[in-house]
């Protein structure tokens, strides 16, 4: 494996991630991206692994906290900043925001505001893959919190029974808004423990480490190929910034310092960084020349966004049918 | 002529359809089991085969975002909840989900499923086996709701709403499966948004739906020998609903009573008579009339529910206030049949 | 232990509920009792061990078929029956039927008819006592239908997180309606296991043998006494008749004749009579004083529910609001 | 006169009956967080400890179950949502648990919970943040439902929701909770099922609720400039809703227009506008009129919204037509205003 990985893309999926997630933070004060919005930074290992994993034609659906993983499927950029711009030219035409994302393109098949709402749209998506035989697989995108909904169960449990190729991927940043593991979930209980409990194969895995997320994932998808069925995988992992919003929140009191920097520490991207060059697979310049072409790219989608129109008023009545 | 059965026309529907297109799948609990969901799935499995109709957990909410999900990708969905009641377990897919995918993603999806959900009353089924929610629904954006009262409706409608590119509640009533109709064979389509004008009248509108459409036209027979020539629509389509026929009507006759075997408080009677009263005020001869379920949940004993069902006489003693007439004596008019908690002698309970 | 239980009590407790179950069945025909009915016969020994283990004070909840554990709960029998029939006198003044039994008196809180309904309602009482320092426990009643619902799951992880006492009693019938686990559940994935996975503490246990009921409730309940915290049991049982009404239903081809036969073979009373026979402590004579006595009590009570008047009409819109 | 904001006041409401009754408890997501669901919850863990205070998980139709079993043993819950549409996911403990239970018990049981849920428009929120289903609630026998437009209703009418022997839906909108009002000190309450007349006036009935009450009184004041005598009548109760006051002050008027946030079909409204056409059809000199959202997902974009919601120019529009008033240029009529997403600076978004 090792020689085989293209280790600068990795990186580069990882920064560009990031690089656009940071600007959207940069501009998000100006009052002209007006909706909730919920930024990945700290979390860009997942996507960018599954990415490499899992082709064009595979599925995947998420959550408020989606921006990550449409990119990491390819979902097209000018269309996400014109959509949380509230633009014609967004992904949803402006009609839904950060919070919902699509790119049928490329089998992202939509983010959703309500809490474990897409679980069973991936699982969904699997069956129907089953119906037309094909081998395409699901990848469902879900938080720590969505676990405590009982639709979470009812899918997984239903995926596991048809023997359906999902891979839920839980990203486990400790909190839900601002409450911590502590006040949802049993201490010393897993959540891969429940996926194993319900009769899912499930790993763990460190959300931080980009070349071990690969690892797991690849493992997984090559088992769900093979045989079938869902793979479950919970991934550690740690939100930068605010639950909602661009900045950080460390001072109002729901987790450490300590706590932040500890994890901050872990950073999937500054890590994977130091270790290339440690290595000798990446030079400074490198870097340099990614961070250039990613902010060329990002600088442009910007401008397409902030140049795009609104959207007539009388479009808002238009579409409540098909 | 061809008389088949309510139950019949909808698993001719669904057979008619599934032949039609190999994208359609059926499923939900009990689908495949002896009981077929009161015949309505009888031989599809045998038919289409166990990946296409197939049984289910109980997990109503799951189920239906599994089905927005594979609607995604082509699939078109039936699937059957043996009372509206154990749906509501669903709603936050319904509604936050199917009803919106299609608007919120400003167009890049569609969410073609079919929900049918069984209706009913009577013989016992109580608080929470005999809700009629069609207001609830047709108060949500995006969704569409059909209340056919007979098998041809029933047939065609189905097979319109599987191919509806919308998630479609497909309201059936217990009480009207064993009822007989003429049905067309073949893939027989209805536009959802017609209702049926049943009978011509020129004194007084009468809408209806579902079951209660029987209990009106008994009530118009009744009407019409005293006098009273009712025209009586049956919706059939509740969202969308067919304004224009029904404003016509109502600028001929200048009266309505507006049924609905649903809950009083923002009915869809009620819906009705708002939208009537705006929009033909000056055309109303007389106060608009609502017939609706009480604002009460339904009791279980057989005693109890006595008198609570709206039934034909209460229809026609509702119009004959409104023309002013003076019966003896009110409680001969139609009297509820005996016993007055199952449609038929073919019910034998419990289920 | 041997020695300190009370085996005819038991026995009778069986017979008893045993007794009301056949007799409903044998009257139901009549079209008296106008609504859904679910007999509990072939169940009886789970909810006769945990009568004996708990207390009038303790809590319990239940499912649609809830005769038995409303009557081992220590129900009025009387007002039960006079509910099914739709009586004045019926424990919910025949507003609720079959389907709605409740004996606040004896902690009995309640039966619901929609599956997985009443699993929070069970959890939630024993969140008050916790509230009110209360050692009481709280027994919900649930099938192996039940815990497909999401809210299961989500009732069980609230249980384990705030160590509230609740005994989550699982009988799994092998059926739901005329569904077989096959088209519900993953083969080979236990219920048991599930609940384990979530992280409460669990068993399995023969629910046709009453003697091992009692010891693993037992065990159970002075754990939770003990320790806090919920306990999951799943019982292997199986119901003679059909899913809802009076009859047998296996010629309608569901289940094999040859199932219900094996079953049929394990049925709980007869087993046990058998055994106190053979260990000496009944004779034949007993039972038959048993059945005679419980005999009288339940033709009192059908008499009781005939001679009850049903409630006036206008009753039926009275009581909407407390 | 002691000035408070809507969060403030829904805040003493909580802990002035907490302080009063131990039986109570009060929980959400984010009941404890730093946030404190929008300050209204701020503190209350401190004075009263962390077993009645408390966080949840995100298992909406679990905690409702909950909070129904507690309150079958003496507890009073109250439990909060920060979207209602989040609630959706527990339309099944509400609608076939809470508001049945105690009818299909005969009585022996009450289920005094009271559920907050706050509803909200503009910034972005979107499809499935804004939701505004009141309709819903009321459709349900056995639900109060409460709207309160003040600091001083929603501190009184959240006391008596929380002692209110039934489950009550208790429904705050965020664009209310920076609003300052005169709020009493103390357990204070007000009778669930008693609407404010806000406005005597004698040409027209304006009916509204929550948010909508300020635009319906900038609206009149418009109005009373052109001639206009506007009753402003707030509801402040849904369920019961206080007919009376409602039929009182038509029969004045002769007039009405119904506002709700909601969408239109089988809205609050339209109940309204149903009632008063069949009750007072006599008495109406005018059609009635509604204005209720559209039957449209709320949309995302700034630009889509411009124009969406329901403001005071939207009602003084309707009401002069109905006097047929010929206004220059209609656009100029009390315009929206900028930016027209928010409910004033104090709002700094996301949330
Ligand atoms: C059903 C529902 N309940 C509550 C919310 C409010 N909410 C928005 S995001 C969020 C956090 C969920 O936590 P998690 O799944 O861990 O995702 P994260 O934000 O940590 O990525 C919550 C609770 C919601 N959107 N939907
Ligand atoms: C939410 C819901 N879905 C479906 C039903 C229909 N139903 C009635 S009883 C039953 C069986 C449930 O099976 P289980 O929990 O195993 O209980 P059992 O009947 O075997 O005792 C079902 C599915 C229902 N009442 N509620
Ligand atoms: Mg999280
Ligand atoms: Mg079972």
């Amino acid at each position: 494996m090792e020689e085989s990985i293209d280790k600068k893309k990795l990186l580069k999926t990882m920064m560009r991630i990031r690089a656009v997630e940071e600007k959207i933070a940069k501009e998000y004060s100006q009052q002209k991206m007006r909706c909730p919005t919920h930024l990945s930074i700290g979390q860009e290992a997942v996507p960018s692994a599954i990415s490499f994993c899992i082709n064009k034609n595979d599925f995947a659906v998420s959550t408020h906290r989606g921006h990550a993983h449409y990119l990491a499927k390819g979902g097209d950029l000018k269309a996400m900043i014109a959509e949380i711009y509230g633009k014609e030219t967004g992904c949803s035409k402006g009609k839904g925001g950060s919070m919902h994302l699509i790119d049928t393109n490329v089998g992202f098949m939509g983010t959703s505001a309500i809490v474990g709402n897409s679980i069973p749209v991936g699982v969904g998506l699997a069956l129907s893959c089953k119906l037309k035989k094909s081998d395409q697989i699901s990848v469902v995108y879900l938080g720590d919190g969505a676990v405590e909904e009982g639709v979470f169960y009812e899918s997984l449990n239903f995926a596991i029974l048809k023997n359906l190729r999902v891979l839920f991927v839980c990203e486990n940043n400790l909190y839900s808004v601002y409450s911590s593991l502590d006040v949802r979930q049993p201490k010393h209980r897993k959540i891969v423990s429940i996926a194993k409990g319900i009769g899912a194969k499930a790993e763990q895995c460190d959300g931080n480490n980009i070349e071990e997320c690969l690892k797991v994932c690849t493992y997984a998808i090559s088992t769900m190929r093979k045989e079938g069925g869902p793979f479950f995988i919970e991934f550690a992992t740690y939100r930068h910034r605010e639950h909602c919003g661009p900045n950080f929140d460390n001072d109002i009191g729901y987790r450490t310092l300590k706590e932040f920097e500890t994890w901050k520490l872990k950073d999937p991207i500054s890590n994977y960084q130091n270790r290339l060059l440690k290595e000798g697979s990446c030079s400074k310049k490198d870097f340099q020349y990614f961070a250039k072409e990613i902010d060329d790219e990002i600088e442009e989608a910007f401008e397409f966004a902030e140049n795009s129109n609104f959207p007539l008023k009388s479009e808002a009545f238009k579409g409540v049918y098909s | 002529m061809r008389l088949i059965k309510y139950s019949e026309a909808i698993n001719e529907g669904i057979c008619e359809a599934m032949n039609s297109d190999k994208s359609i799948i059926c499923f939900g609990l009990g689908t495949t089991d002896p009981k077929a969901i009161f015949s309505t799935t009888v031989g599809l499995e045998e038919k289409f085969g166990s990946e296409r109709v197939f049984d289910m957990p109980t997990s109503e909410n799951a189920m239906t975002g599994i089905a927005i999900g594979a609607s995604m990708n082509g699939i078109k969905a039936i699937m059957t909840h043996q009372r509206l009641d154990f749906f509501l377990l669903a709603m936050d897919q319904l509604v936050n989900n199917a009803a919106k995918a299609h608007y919120m993603f400003g167009g890049a999806l569609s969410i073609p499923i079919t929900i049918r959900l069984i209706i009913g009353r009577g013989w016992g089924q109580g608080p929470t086996h005999s809700q009629n929610l069609q207001a609830w629904f047709a108060h949500i954006p995006g969704l569409k709701v059909v209340m056919p009262s007979t098998p041809s409706d029933a047939k065609s409608l189905l097979i319109s709403s599987i191919f509806d590119p919308n998630p479609v509640v497909f309201l059936e009533h217990r009480w009207l499966h064993n009822s007989l109709g003429d049905v067309k064979k073949g893939l027989i389509k209805k536009k959802i948004g017609e209702c049926n004008v049943l009978k011509n009248g020129k004194d007084i509108t009468i809408i209806c739906m579902s079951y209660l459409t029987i209990e009106a036209i008994k009530a118009s027979n009744y009407l019409e020998v005293k006098g009273i020539s009712c025209e009586v629509i049956d919706l059939s389509s509740i969202k969308p609903i067919d304004w224009d026929s029904i404003f016509y009507s109502v600028k001929k006759t200048g009266r309505i009573l507006a049924c609905d075997t649903g809950f009083t408080t923002c009915s869809v009677a009620g819906e009705i008579i708002a939208r009537v009263s705006i929009e033909l005020f000056d055309k109303l001869k007389a106060k608009p009339l609502r017939l609706a379920m009480p604002d009460v949940p339904e009791p279980t004993s057989f005693g109890l529910t006595k008198g609570f069902y709206i039934g034909a006489g209460d229809i026609a003693r509702k119009c004959l206030a409104i023309f002013d007439h003076k019966t003896d004596n009110e409680s001969d008019i139609l009297p509820e049949p005996v016993p007055h908690d199952i449609p038929g002698d073919w019910f034998k309970g419990p289920f």
